[in-house]
């Protein structure tokens, strides 16, 4: 399956990218198979995916959350508000 | 909806502060963020900031609700910039009702920090 | 006489805030102590404060420079009355600009918690 | 000597009066030694005077300070500001 990963702020920046598509071996990815799959579609957001988690819908994902096909997913990391 | 928490995402700089403290309240603080002119010593013009809506207003919600449970508040209000704020201007007010101080203190730090953790909310440095 | 730092005594209720951030100031935090409409269950009419100046204002005067020192604050102001102050009015103010919110909160903390224990300001119940 | 001595606020209350008059074995009294004597003075201050300071001429006063004829001596107690 292919999943369209929205990025945003400093992610954005170093994927240069503010969508990123991933391809995933299963029909229904868990959040960790999609977040697994950016750190090979995108190595330069290695480093931050460990802080980083899934949304899925406007809500973040548990681990185990299966994306849908439809669903909107969202990269969230390296926020800043304030 | 819960009247006691309010949260406003403005496109721009916040404006001056219209909240109120509610009826009950021994302790009202309002702390607010404002775009300081260095950033690691290079001047800067402005911040721009990014949300993901509905998620951040749902989040900075979820977050609010959170702090006034953990803390007993009375009301908690929530203001956001986003897009453009220059220097010296705020981009980010939070006004907090409580019975007591100690609470009201406690709750402004737990939920600044909590959110520079975990609300999606983004900025970038526009440099002078 | 150092600007940066201002302690002012009032006869009554405060008036809304006039003091505005400095400068340089990444954080800015307001805090408001408002008299509780009850006190121990029983319903209040007002607090009647009473200070003991000079010393008053020497004493919050002294804190408020320890506070800058300790937290590398970049202003501090601090209002407190004097007198009656009815239910739901302000009674005391501390305005604190600093480059960092976490500096800011802890310096509120620690100046209200310190002034709550050694500065000469008492107060009196007047029940409803 | 006999020194007179400001009360505020509750030990104002707790002792019935707003100045109260001390007298010490010798003339040249210590800050302890006015605080010793309030004890026996208005004993209704006792258990309030551990956790007060004497200031003397509107400083707070060190416990070995020689209170002088003259001088404005007040017990900063039981306090409640903000």
């Amino acid at each position: 399956m292919r999943v369209s990963v929205l990025l945003f702020g400093p992610q954005a920046t170093l994927a240069g990218t503010r969508s990123i598509e991933v391809d995933v071996a299963t029909d229904s990815p868990t959040a960790t198979d999609i977040l697994t799959a950016l750190q090979e579609a995108a190595p330069a957001l290695t480093g931050s995916l460990t802080s980083s988690r899934l949304a899925i819908n406007h809500e973040f994902a548990a681990h185990d959350q299966i994306v849908q096909p439809g669903d909107e997913v969202a990269l969230i990391g390296m926020v800043s508000g304030g | 909806m819960n009247e006691r928490i309010s949260v406003t995402i403005v496109e721009g700089p916040l404006g001056p502060s219209t909240t109120e403290p509610p009826a009950n309240a021994g302790a009202w603080i309002v702390f607010e963020g404002i775009v300081r002119p260095y950033e690691d010593d290079r001047p800067l013009a402005a911040l721009v900031y990014e949300a993901y809506e509905p998620m951040t207003t749902g989040e900075l919600r979820r977050l609010a609700q959170a702090t006034m449970m953990t803390h007993g508040l009375l009301t908690i209000a929530v203001e956001h910039s986003t897009g453009r704020v220059a220097v010296g201007e705020t981009s980010f007010r939070l006004s907090i009702g409580a019975l007591h101080r100690a609470e009201a203190i406690e709750a402004a730090e737990d939920f600044i920090s909590a959110m520079k953790k975990g609300v999606p909310i983004w900025k970038t440095r526009e440099f002078a």
